[in-house]
């Protein structure tokens, strides 16, 4: 689905990442892990187009991502449910529309009974009316994830997606991320905690991948 | 977990697009504000523009007839002569028209002088002819050689020309009023242009979750442009009856004598204010949607 | 790790609290803009009212002696009705003073008519008295009457009445120059009280992490008072020098002979326009100090 | 240093806290657990007076927080270093400028030498110029630890501030706060990293509280 190849990127100084190369093929399970300020972020950015590589070849869902119009990235992130690090709302709405914000850009009218249900699988089902201002930390994350799946998109990018919320809630929110595995979907979580990946990898193939010294890495054994 | 199609909708239809754009804050209220005020001074303005334009065409219609002939002549010269200096007249440029007046014209005119029982006909009273310039004027130094020379009995008086000034001062007015209007119309744009975009960047955030999220542009920008145009329009529509009401409340502005010289509109002249909400909503739509396009542009 | 006092600072100490405030955006642009414009309006709304002001003064002068008094009399009778008709004006309210022609003076008005060979002595010319009202003007009909017993022989003519509309127009011009004013003060105010609110609600982000940090209120509130009242002033400054450039530049405003009826500033009247930008300054000082205390209540 | 007494706290709705009584004394160490959504960062912005308490007494530095004007909240901010758990920044000032903001709103020059130092220790050496747009979540994170303790405050109250590091940057950001605890800072933490506190409680006495139904309770032992 999405392809990475001979990578180069850095924000206007020198590159962060260099010969990145990653396929994230339909159905696969990936971990992105590195220290902080490694470039995580940065490469997840380059799979949904917010940022553009500044050498090397980017396939998204078979298309090149520099033959890509403003309308085609908005379509694209129709197909891929990304939750972001700082989880962004629009603080006007409640945590009920924003969650449905997907729906309501795409045109599609959104089923309350599916709202409901993954309101209350991610433990915000008493939050609905609440307005983004009004939740925790981990509340917030878990609107992003929450967010990030309404549309059942083919590829699912979430970026620390538990890093405020306790043990028993992060495994929670992966049993979500592995159960849309398990329906086909393709999956990539970047994440600094070991404890989750190796509760992943328990259930599902999960590959890590790690950046270390501006390079990607395939980390397979050393967990 | 997919988007079914099915079941009530958390938006409701109507007002979905709508939902997306924070409702209030100071911007809005700036914008609709912006729109208002200005709105009302350019009725005001407009109001004043007219008025004076009105003011200028009744002095100058009324002090057009600002020069007279005068034939101090012998009784047998005097209608040879008063022919003469009217074809004189009537080839000079700048002269609308020169009629010589009647006897009674005469009489009617010395009457606050001497009062109605006066002879006039037994006094040595001047022939007179009545000049009419037409805007352009004329040269009265090369009039007055020419008179002499073709009817050496008249006397061009043209001293009733102290009453430009007022015409012309009318007029300056008017040329200010409509200043003031293009001003107006300038300040109303930018400050709706300002004010825009002054919302727009304070919505951002707001654009960046709705790109991110999967918002075409041409959904963003819709949202936003919908939104800014009403406020630009309401806020005018709002601003310009206000303009109209106090116009109207003006005093003097209907009473019967003054309505020439009074400020207000006159007949299909109350036409003209209505013209100031499109124009506002036109700048608010042009200004939004490229404001808007300019944000959406610096984001992937 | 604590904050010791010596070294280079971070902030250089000058600049340091500005610092804080976030240095450009549209709001800012905003407040400056629409202090700059309403400051341009306010000026040429003011050099209007002004020379509206003057307009009317002028006219008010030319126009008074709007009356005559005409008595056509034998020649026996003529010194004792004009003493009796003189009385009667002086009693009469309204009235701000008569006075009987010389002959040399009836001739002169009479010049115009009859040229200036005619022996005004030989003809049975009427006694003239002008009369020069005072600004309440007197009651027609009631004096009429009263100089219809006195001096049987004297007419009222006030025919020249007409010009009364004029001196109106002029003045209600005026009155229309400082309603505008007025209003565009008003707008000014608002639109910098607005756009000062909308530019702390864009910061409202700003001040939070300044209280977070340990800030006082009167600190964040001088960060922003001393930036926005700044604007409001240097953005009024600007419009009110361009204001002062267009309205000199005006044509015909430095031209010698209308400089009665012309637009601009007379002489201490161009002082007039340089208090535009220091009440900008003192609006924006009270709306920005106002607005940001009450961003702060909001806070713990 | 910060004393709570039977304090009752909701939001408006039904109460989040009950009955809490908590003593943080000079020179303590407190870790603060719970689910997420149980109150934690409630709790702490109680501690700085973000909130005040519906009913019980909450007493700051010997003074009753219901009596304190808004300069004296002031003056507790400079004595209590908090980092929040949504960082927040000036977006227009560098990450140096950000650091150094509490000695500049306060009337304190700031010691470069010092800065640096501590910039260096959070590993944001090479950062000093970068804008908050610019840092990746967990720099944001080391930057605001950092502007928690540079006016090296009394107490600092630091919530998550570990939830988007690696496992080596958390330890060295732990190592930072026990440093400051040895020198006889009181310390609290909330935290979901049960690995973070164990750590801790290897090298100093720390206090782990946490926060169950609505209630406080101390869990000594359970670790
Ligand atoms: N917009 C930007 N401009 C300049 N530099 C940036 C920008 N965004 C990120 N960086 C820098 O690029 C590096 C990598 O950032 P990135 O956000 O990808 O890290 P990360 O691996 O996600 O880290 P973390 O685990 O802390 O979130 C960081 O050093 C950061 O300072
Ligand atoms: N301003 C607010 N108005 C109303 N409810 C609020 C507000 N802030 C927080 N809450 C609610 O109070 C509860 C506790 O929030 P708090 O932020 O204290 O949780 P937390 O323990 O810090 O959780 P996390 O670990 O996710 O950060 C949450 O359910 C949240 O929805
Ligand atoms: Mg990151
Ligand atoms: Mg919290």
């Amino acid at each position: 689905m999405i392809e990475l190849k001979d990578v180069n990127y850095g924000y206007g100084g020198a590159d962060l990442l260099v010969g990145a190369s990653l396929s994230l093929g339909a159905g696969s399970f990936h971990f992105l892990t590195g220290p902080s300020g490694a470039g995580k972020t940065t490469l997840l950015k380059l799979c949904y187009r917010e940022l553009q590589a500044s050498s090397g070849r980017i396939t998204l869902f078979g298309q090149d991502a520099r033959d890509m119009g403003r309308d085609d990235v908005s379509d694209l992130r129709r197909r891929v449910g990304v939750v972001h690090q700082d989880c962004q709302f629009l603080d006007h709405l409640s945590l009920a529309e924003n969650v449905a914000l997907p729906l309501l850009v795409s045109g599609h009218a959104s089923d309350p009974g599916n709202l409901k249900e993954l309101l209350g699988w991610v433990g915000l089902g008493d939050q609905a009316g609440s307005l983004p201002a009004e939740l925790s930390g981990g509340e917030r994350q878990r609107a992003a994830l929450a967010r990030a799946v309404i549309m059942s998109p083919d590829v699912v990018i979430a970026d620390e997606p538990t890093g405020n919320v306790d043990w028993e809630m992060s495994q929670r929110l992966l049993q979500l991320l592995i159960e849309l595995n398990r329906m086909g979907k393709t999956i990539i979580i970047a994440t600094h905690d070991m404890n989750l990946i190796r509760a992943a990898k328990a259930q599902v193939s999960a590959r890590v991948v790690r950046i270390k010294d501006r390079r990607l890495q395939i980390a397979g054994a050393d967990l | 977990m997919s988007g079914g199609t099915q079941g009530r909708a958390v938006f409701s239809a109507e007002t979905a697009a709508d939902r997306v754009v924070p409702p209030t804050g100071f911007t809005a209220r700036l914008t609709l504000f912006a729109a208002a005020a200005m709105a009302f001074l350019a009725v005001f303005a407009l109001a004043l523009s007219l008025a004076t334009g009105r003011l200028a065409d009744r002095w100058a219609s009324e002090l057009a007839r600002t020069a007279t002939v005068r034939i101090s002549t012998t009784q047998d010269q005097r209608v040879a002569q008063t022919r003469a200096a009217l074809k004189v007249l009537e080839t000079t440029p700048g002269i609308a028209s020169a009629r010589a007046l009647s006897l009674e014209e005469e009489q009617a005119l010395l009457e606050p002088w001497f009062g109605p029982a006066m002879p006039i006909a037994s006094l040595p009273v001047p022939q007179l002819i009545e000049v009419i310039e037409d805007e352009n004027g004329y040269e009265a130094e090369g009039l007055r050689l020419r008179l002499m020379a073709e009817a050496p009995g008249a006397v061009l008086d043209d001293h009733t020309r102290w009453r430009r000034p007022l015409v012309q001062a009318a007029e300056r007015l008017r040329t200010m009023g409509w200043i003031a209007l293009a001003l107006i119309a300038a300040t109303t744009g930018a400050m709706i242009t300002l004010a825009a975009n002054a919302a727009l960047s304070a919505n951002a955030q707001v654009i960046r979750v709705l790109r991110l999220v999967g918002a075409r542009d041409k959904f963003i920008a819709a949202a936003f442009v919908r939104r800014f145009t009403l406020r630009a329009f309401s806020g005018a529509v709002g601003g310009t009856l206000l303009g109209m009401l106090a116009v109207f409340m003006l005093p003097g502005a209907s009473a019967e004598g003054s309505f020439l010289t009074g400020l207000g509109f006159q007949g299909l002249h109350w036409l003209w204010p209505l013209s100031v909400p499109p124009l506002a909503g036109a700048v608010g739509f042009l200004a939004t949607r490229l404001a808007a396009l300019r944000v959406l542009k610096g984001l992937m």
